[in-house]
């Protein structure tokens, strides 16, 4: 089992041994976030999609995020795992799990991992769209792009 | 004249149509380098877009340029 | 398969099922939230615990609360379930399951709908401690009790 | 007189020792009747710590007491 807290999966990702791995019998919230693959973009029906990564920096950055949220909130554990590859709709693109004695924490903690990985973390998105085109998505701003 | 290795990622690497390349410069600077190399191959995204890695680390567009070393142009991210 | 989107369990819930329902092409964001049994309270060691309910009224609170959250947010699903009787450390005590399109929506949601169903629902809490004593958790005010 | 069904929950079923029982009584409203069944149960909690429920529903305390019907005392909930 990995032990990092924060890594690039190129295969589907098994959520048992990560629920696993968060938790503790000091534990009382568990809040986990996942990023699914819409059937939809800003209106355009999508097809399928694939992520690309610069993967060392990315796992560095991550794990800094993971990092941050632990120093900032009272947890008990945080993980989050980011597919990469081809992607179909409905597949799990991000998974965030964080456990903590209270949901205060929890929930915060969570929300802080999922936003700085959009905002910071090099993983792009290439979508395929049902009219036939496809591309890169470089949003304009950080955060415009809520999913 | 510095030898750099230089990694492109998503709508960058289209346009370059290659991930990386070898490319030797005078540009004495992060932000000339990628000057040179958005003339080369047509970039669209302007450097205010982007942020850029130096051998796996996050770095300055002011930054001196070091031979031999391995440079990221990052477009905007959009993970999660 | 129940299609309530709140209801009490008496034995343990096989999640599974549960995030099965939840899901939809549209969706782009699942965000869930666990109360697990703590093995502390308040400082003091906890051996155990039961949940005792008003059935009926606590099933008619708790749908409400969920179909406020249905309201409130731009969601695609909500589901609740909360355990009643006996349950162990590490035990889920309560799952709260919401996708939306976007996280935004499916985070609030989760934290609206968590942060009422303890504030209102007829559930009560008996705790069992190392030191021989028990007792029944009658919060002081709403909210007193984060978990 | 009128007889009514009252269901105690948490600590009141301890202190009452039973989950619930017929009551007969001359109350006018639910804040009396609480009133009489804490004098009789010795409960501690006072009135202002509860919520009251009459035939499944969140009541008010000053509704009248109808014959016949399910008055449920709701202690300070403790889910989740």
């Amino acid at each position: 089992m990995d032990s990092r807290e924060f890594w690039l999966a190129d295969a589907p990702v098994d959520l048992a041994p990560l629920r696993r791995r968060v938790q503790h019998d000091r534990a009382g919230a568990f809040a986990s976030f996942e990023g699914w693959v819409r059937d939809h973009n800003d209106g355009r029906p999508v097809l399928g999609l694939r992520y690309e990564s610069y993967v060392a920096l990315a796992e560095a950055e991550g794990a800094k995020v993971v990092a941050e949220a632990r120093e900032r909130f009272d947890l008990c554990a945080a993980l989050c795992v980011h597919r990469i590859g081809d992607l179909a709709i409905g597949d799990m693109a991000v998974w965030v799990g964080v456990t903590a004695a209270h949901r205060g924490a929890a929930f915060d903690a969570c929300r802080y991992i999922i936003d700085e990985i959009k905002d910071r973390v090099p993983i792009w998105k290439h979508e395929r769209y049902a009219d036939g085109d496809a591309g890169w998505l470089h949003p304009e701003s950080p955060r415009g792009g809520d999913a | 004249m510095s030898d750099v290795r230089v990694l492109y990622f998503a709508s960058l690497r289209d346009a370059a149509g290659q991930g990386e390349e070898t490319w030797t410069t005078n540009a004495a600077d992060l932000r000339t380098l990628y000057a040179e190399l958005r003339a080369r191959h047509g970039f669209v995204l302007p450097v205010e877009r982007l942020r850029v890695a130096v051998d796996g680390t996050f770095a300055r567009w002011d930054d001196a340029l070091q031979a031999g070393s391995e440079i990221a142009f990052i477009p905007p991210v959009s993970g999660g």
